[in-house]
């Protein structure tokens, strides 16, 4: 079994820290993990991307081509990897920025109001929180207690009250999956 | 009557013209531009003078004035 | 209805790369303008250095080549040698000219390349996320000086600009800044002269800009510029550093 | 023992603080700093020194020096970096100083791009200096290789009195991947008796490797070269995996490597007796892995992330006598397993019962 | 025409002149400097710029901005100066600026020595420098190719926009042998519409190599990939000496071309059918001059100042199909003809009918 | 019966390979006798650069690395970070370290590198045969200025000492010259005062010597010192170029 | 037909000198020639040597292991090049300053007080030319004729004075042979 | 007495000592050594004053000078 994940979105929203912590969750549950950073000059503004594999067996190759479900933070990234999900697979896209003229029927599409959640939630810059909530649903090797783990793992510790609003956040976000 | 015009798409948000307008005039805006990033704007056309110094400090050349 | 303030032609439209608020911005368009008013932009050649500036050359309206990191000041020189009616100058950051780039520039210099160099100094190394520069201040943390930059082992920031002004092949050296309106113009006054230097043949010529990269600072760019004013500029020696007699009689 | 999830280029900075690693000069560059920024971090506390050169050149001398005191000491870079690294590393490998030279590559040439990419591989095994030296030159292929090779590259090192070069794509420095942190393997290394400083007692020493007559060069030429020879016949590594029965031969290194297991267990489901030949020691090459292969293969597909350069020492190593085909991305481009395997399906002409 | 006597050095610099070269970028190192001494003191009458720098890295990218101007542009080194040159020259491939390159080699690899080598055959031809490019590689073997060859590489350097190497032996360019100074070969170029400056009425350029995605570095390296094809297909050079009905070939290049003819008239007088293939051209590897031997020879000796670099490429261009010997001197020293005549009635089990 | 002068324990017996009258002898005679007299020969390892001196290591009677040809000071510092408690040094000619060494200098000098730079500056490449140097005066005559230095087009005389002397991690830099009994002396003072900054850890020191190199220069040994006085002399700031306070305290 | 001659002495002998006369009489002659001098660090000071090969046919092999004759200015030089005449040639040896203790019967010794003649024509450093004159008898390829051509050639504009005392020593070296 | 000795193995005739002796009692000899140099000689003994500045000039370590 496998979980090849997307992420996208420009620096500042936070893909990385959520691809982290995605990775962290397959670690803490002993399984193989694979995190892909893209890098290299487009970082300069522009959009930052991530991939993370879980895997239940040794991850050979650790090229994402394909993935089974994603989550894209603003335009470009929906545009960018709206093509790159599996026939029958999931896209969780922050509906707050993004517009989801073109589309496609073969994937799910989970439309999140991210940015206004994570308004309401009192921190902008967490609607990379509530999009992983919402993709939960569709992982087979990780779950919301995973990502409590990971989440204790990664901020935990260091900062209470970030560890804290983040799973709200993803609790939230679930609730719209 | 002074006039600053706004090229969004290009504005980063960066903060430097609302730092500089002594009219205090200039604000981040609210919604989004294609880049994600919310370009200011002016709040109190009137008021601007067209002393041109938000055009000075921006970066992006985001900004043009008229007088 | 007249300009205050409109897009020079020495740029093109294409939107800067740059992080937002980082002053590169402002210190292409000085560029640009200069470029404008001297009416040189078919005759000038610019060469690109490495760093976050490394894609300038789609920006300004004149031939650009790029340079490996650090070597501006020679690639320079060889485009000057061969183009002695045109305009040289070089985009380099504080790393590219100060640390690798170091016997380029001071022997361009002392050899009186009749080029222009310009030194964008925001005390790292942005482009590749943060890591100490050859300017980065005392106790600073960087990437690479996690708990701040101890002198003693690391070495002492670089005022680079005083360096180079010992030798006789470097006619005109100046140090500027970009933090306000006021200093944006004087900036512009020292890179245009400093243009004008080296259109006259008098030799080589530096202008370095102190500049701020709020991304690696982790600094809005508000407070970068503040930061700018209370740390950078008490320790580089600010102004037109050396003016030999021939620049003061152009 | 449990595992840690880090960068590669991470894990190569830990191992070499476990290694005993005593100096670390560098000068930044993507995509290998992390290694720089990770011992900046953590060596301090170990009590290792890390300085930040004014550039790779002034990196890999003060590394001989380092090393001339008898020291353990790396540098690590990529790309444009390891080219200005080329005079030390020759000087180095004359003086037979143990260096340990991580090269966390970038797609070239020139400023190029800084995806993943394979071809420096000429330059890191025939020598990109001048002059007939070698540097051994290890390739990992994932995170826990990252650190355990770095580990064994301190060892060879110091055993063969030898540069050692760490050779991976920019991709494995960058990618995160969960590994132990083992202790290195006890080692019976020979004593460094060769060493300057603290010369009382002893006579005065220095550490050189001119000639000032031909003949004195040619002597210390094949002193090296015996040495040489000594690394080839003993210190080739590979790894092997379904070559039992193979008629068809894959070779990859690094990520290639991974990405054609894909591609040998896809070909297996559908019956097709396809194996790989990984190489971890580019130079030495491993030769022997591919001797018993001579005349015995239906095909060989080299697959590398370069215009084609191991796979002329491949065709060395078989002796031109399969057939010898090759596929390479470029520019930082992989290869999918899925993509390779229509390329060897392609170069082999071979049908797959049911499409994949 | 008369010939005139100079130092091979000398030959190379009055040939720049005469191939209309505008600047040499330089900096001294034995066995070179008689090339930019030379020029220092007959460049200026004929309108040319010598300028020393500071060090070879600032030569090899003086050179670049040069050659990004139109200019015809050349700079000399040796050894580790050539070393060091290696990130500049994978530059100037990628940027395909013509510029020409002499390498007057000494041996390494270090400070090594003085003497005759051949150990840089590996760094000049598969790319010393990082990521996959070329540069075209002459081999001369006395002083009028000295010459000639070095009004060649201007041509071929902007015919193709790839530097060009000229490497030879310090033995080539110390010796005094005579000459004709011959006028340049008319040569239709193709014009340089992708220079800098002089940019009025038309859209600025710049001249850069770097992708800002693997995919646009992938292309890059493809148009490069297909250029250097085209000159492997055009521009292979050898010469032939005594082949049409050789059984035995031996292979060298350079002096050991010179060296291997007196051996081939030797052993002609002798009955036994030995021939020579002399590479001229290192890259491209003038395979074609092997491909009717494949399968036909009863043995080949390549003969190198090295290790042995050179017999790999004659081992895959002969498809490993003839058993193969190798002889090699180093360090500087330069095997008699009595000498390398011995080690291939040796190699290739022969008895001389009367000893020699 | 007394010794008034002889030869000191600091130097091997082997025959200097020196041409007739260089005064790279005297020079190492010096710091051989600096070595013995601080009795450092065991804790110091001297570092040798490519030029003439190249072979030294054999004269010395402490450890020796061989550095490649600029790189001296970069590997010095390799060594000395790696034996804090040695005494390190460079022994480099003008071109190995004011040309292709620049950087590697100017940057161990800000870093404060607590090692002892001597600089041999013979305002010529010896070792190649006679080629400018960055030190060669404006009109000599080398192969390859051969009408003179122009200093307009090949730049003009770099005073090294001078240029390091503004990096806050030099703090001792001194120019000397073995000319005359007198300055030989006065030479030594200086170098040992180097050495001994060293020993106290304050940082970066350098002493350049004036020298001759009568085959190059065409002379014989005693012009060549008259030539050495008359035109190097008044073109090089000489005597103590920069003593910090901590130096002075000494 | 081919002269291989190798020449050496202490650096400032003009052992380099003389070789460059031999090779210009050869190419005046329009023979084939080689100047093959020895070039490294050893100059310092040290012994210079050179060699030098006058053909009537192409040269091949530059290479001079066994010489057919020369000329040694020195000690050093004697002990070097003693062992490296063919049988049967000639070596001319500067007696002045030589110790000819050690020996060889299979090849010619021209003895020569070279320095002293050179100080008779009130010019010590021509030693070098006085040899020569001596070694001609033995050259297959070259005389007295074409060594005045060749001098004419290499400094005779330049500083006549210095042609006649060349050639006046090359001849009284010819009285030697 | 003070007294010179001369390494002449070592000697190079540059002649700096030469120059150096307030006394001009050293001189150029006229018999070469093993490298071929002509090694100076001190040409009146009586008259040295064991100064030692022709040891602190000559470059080879040829001299040394007793008191
Ligand atoms: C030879 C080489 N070494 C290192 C690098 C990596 N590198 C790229 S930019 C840079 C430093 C940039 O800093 P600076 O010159 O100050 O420019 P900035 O980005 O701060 O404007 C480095 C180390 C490189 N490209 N080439
Ligand atoms: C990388 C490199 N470039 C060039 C050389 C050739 N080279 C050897 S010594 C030297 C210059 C020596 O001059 P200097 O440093 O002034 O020492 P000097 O001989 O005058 O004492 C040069 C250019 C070299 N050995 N290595
Ligand atoms: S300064 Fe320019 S970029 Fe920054 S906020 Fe104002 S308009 Fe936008
Ligand atoms: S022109 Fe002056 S007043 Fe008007 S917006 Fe800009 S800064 Fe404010
Ligand atoms: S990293 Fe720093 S210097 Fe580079 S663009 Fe961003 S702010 Fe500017
Ligand atoms: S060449 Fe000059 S510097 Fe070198 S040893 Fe001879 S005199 Fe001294
Ligand atoms: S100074 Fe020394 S080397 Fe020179 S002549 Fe006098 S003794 Fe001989
Ligand atoms: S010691 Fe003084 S007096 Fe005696 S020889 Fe030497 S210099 Fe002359
Ligand atoms: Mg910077
Ligand atoms: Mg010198």
């Amino acid at each position: 079994m496998m979980d090849k994940i997307v992420l996208s979105g420009f620096g500042g929203q936070g893909v990385m820290f959520v691809g982290k912590v995605l990775a962290y969750a397959g670690l803490l549950d002993e399984r193989e993990v694979c995190w892909i950073p893209s890098y290299g000059p487009e970082m300069r503004g522009g959009t930052a991307n991530c991939a993370v594999i879980i895997a239940d067996e040794e991850i050979y190759s650790p090229v994402v081509e394909q993935a089974d479900c994603g989550i894209v933070l603003n335009q470009p990234s929906y545009d960018k990897f709206l093509p790159r999900i599996k026939a029958g697979g999931a896209l969780v896209v922050n509906s707050s920025i993004i517009d989801m003229a073109v589309s496609r029927d073969d994937i799910t599409i989970l439309a999140v109001p991210a940015s206004e959640i994570a308004n309401s939630l009192g921190a902008p810059n967490i609607a990379n929180m509530v999009c992983l909530g919402a993709l939960l649903s569709k992982l087979q090797l990780t779950d919301y207690r995973s990502i409590e783990k990971a989440m204790d793992a990664v901020v935990g510790k260091k900062k209470p009250e970030l560890y804290e609003v983040n799973l709200a956040a993803v609790k939230k976000g679930g609730d719209c999956a | 009557m002074p006039k600053v015009v706004v090229a969004a798409d290009r504005c980063k948000s960066c903060g430097l013209c609302v730092d500089v307008c002594p009219k205090t005039i200039l604000a981040i805006g609210d919604k989004p531009n294609s880049k994600g990033y919310y370009p200011v704007a002016v709040t109190d056309e009137e008021e601007c003078q067209g002393c041109g110094l938000c055009g000075l400090v921006c970066p992006d050349l985001v900004l043009e004035v008229y007088k | 209805m007249k300009k205050v303030f409109t897009k020079t032609k020495g740029l093109t439209d294409l939107p800067f790369h740059y992080c937002p608020g980082c002053t590169h911005g402002i210190i292409h368009r000085l560029v640009g303008e200069v470029l404008e008013e001297l009416d040189i932009m078919d005759t000038t050649v610019g060469v690109a250095s490495v760093g976050c500036s490394a894609f300038a050359m789609a920006y300004f309206n004149c031939d650009f080549v790029q340079a490996l990191h650090g070597r501006a000041a020679a690639v320079a020189s060889g485009v000057k040698r061969s183009l002695p009616d045109h305009t040289v100058f070089t985009y380099q950051g504080d790393g590219d000219m100060a640390a690798i780039g170091t016997s380029h520039a001071f022997h361009a210099a002392a050899r009186g390349e009749k080029i222009t160099a310009i030194m964008v100094n925001n005390a790292i190394y942005g482009m590749t996320g943060g890591q100490m520069a050859p300017t980065t201040l005392e106790g600073q943390k960087t990437s690479t000086s996690p708990y701040g930059r101890d002198c003693s082992q690391m070495g002492y920031p670089i005022d680079f600009p005083k360096a180079l002004a010992t030798l006789p092949g470097a006619v005109y050296v100046a140090a500027v800044s970009v933090d306000s309106p006021k200093n944006i113009l004087k900036a512009k006054r020292a890179l245009k002269r400093a243009f004008q230097v080296q259109q006259a043949g008098l030799g080589f010529s530096l202008v370095s800009f102190l500049s701020t990269c709020p991304t690696n600072w982790g600094l809005s760019p508000v407070d970068s510029l503040q930061w700018l004013r209370d740390h950078m500029m008490p320790v580089y020696e600010m102004g037109e550093i050396k003016v030999t007699e021939e620049v003061k009689a152009l | 023992m449990t595992k840690v999830l880090m960068k590669g280029n991470e894990f190569i900075a830990e191992a070499a603080i476990r290694a005993g690693c005593n100096l670390f000069f560098g000068y930044p560059i993507t995509p290998s700093t992390e290694v720089v920024e990770y011992l900046a971090k953590h060596f301090p506390k170990a009590g290792g020194t890390v300085l930040q050169a004014e550039c790779e050149v002034s990196a890999i001398n003060m590394c001989c020096g380092a090393a001339a005191a008898g020291k353990r000491v790396m540098t690590a870079s990529s790309g444009l970096g390891i080219s200005l690294k080329q005079e030390g590393l020759s000087h180095a490998a004359a003086n037979q100083l143990p260096i340990v030279v991580v090269n966390i590559s970038r797609a070239g040439p020139g400023l190029g791009g800084l995806g993943a990419s394979q071809a420096d591989y000429f330059q890191s095994t025939k020598g990109g200096g001048h002059g007939d030296y070698r540097l051994i030159v290890l390739a990992p292929s994932r995170a826990q290789e990252m650190y355990d090779m770095t580990m064994e590259a301190f060892a060879l090192a110091d055993k063969h009195r030898n540069p050692v070069m760490i050779l991976a794509e920019g991709f494995l420095g960058q990618m995160m991947e969960p590994a132990e942190l083992k202790d290195p393997a006890p080692a019976a290394l020979p004593a460094k008796d060769w060493t300057v400083g603290h010369s009382a007692g002893r006579a005065k020493r220095f550490i050189a490797s001119y000639g000032l007559t031909n003949e004195q060069c040619e002597a210390n030429c094949l002193v090296w070269e015996e040495k040489y020879r000594k690394i080839r016949e003993t210190e080739q590594r590979w790894e092997e995996f379904h070559t039992e029965d193979a008629e068809y031969l894959l070779v990859g290194y690094g990520t290639c490597g991974r990405i054609a297991k894909s591609v040998v267990l896809k070909a297996r489901q559908q019956g097709l007796k396809v194996g790989l030949i990984r190489p971890i020691t580019l130079w030495p090459f491993p030769e022997k892995a591919f001797v018993p292969f001579r005349n015995k293969l239906k095909g060989v597909l080299t697959v590398e992330l370069s215009a084609g350069q191991m796979v002329e020492d491949v065709n060395l190593a078989l002796q031109c006598s399969v057939p010898s085909h090759f596929y390479g991305r470029q520019g930082g481009v992989l290869p999918s397993d899925n993509e390779l395997l229509g390329q060897m399906l392609k170069a082999f002409q071979l049908k797959l019962p049911e499409g994949v």
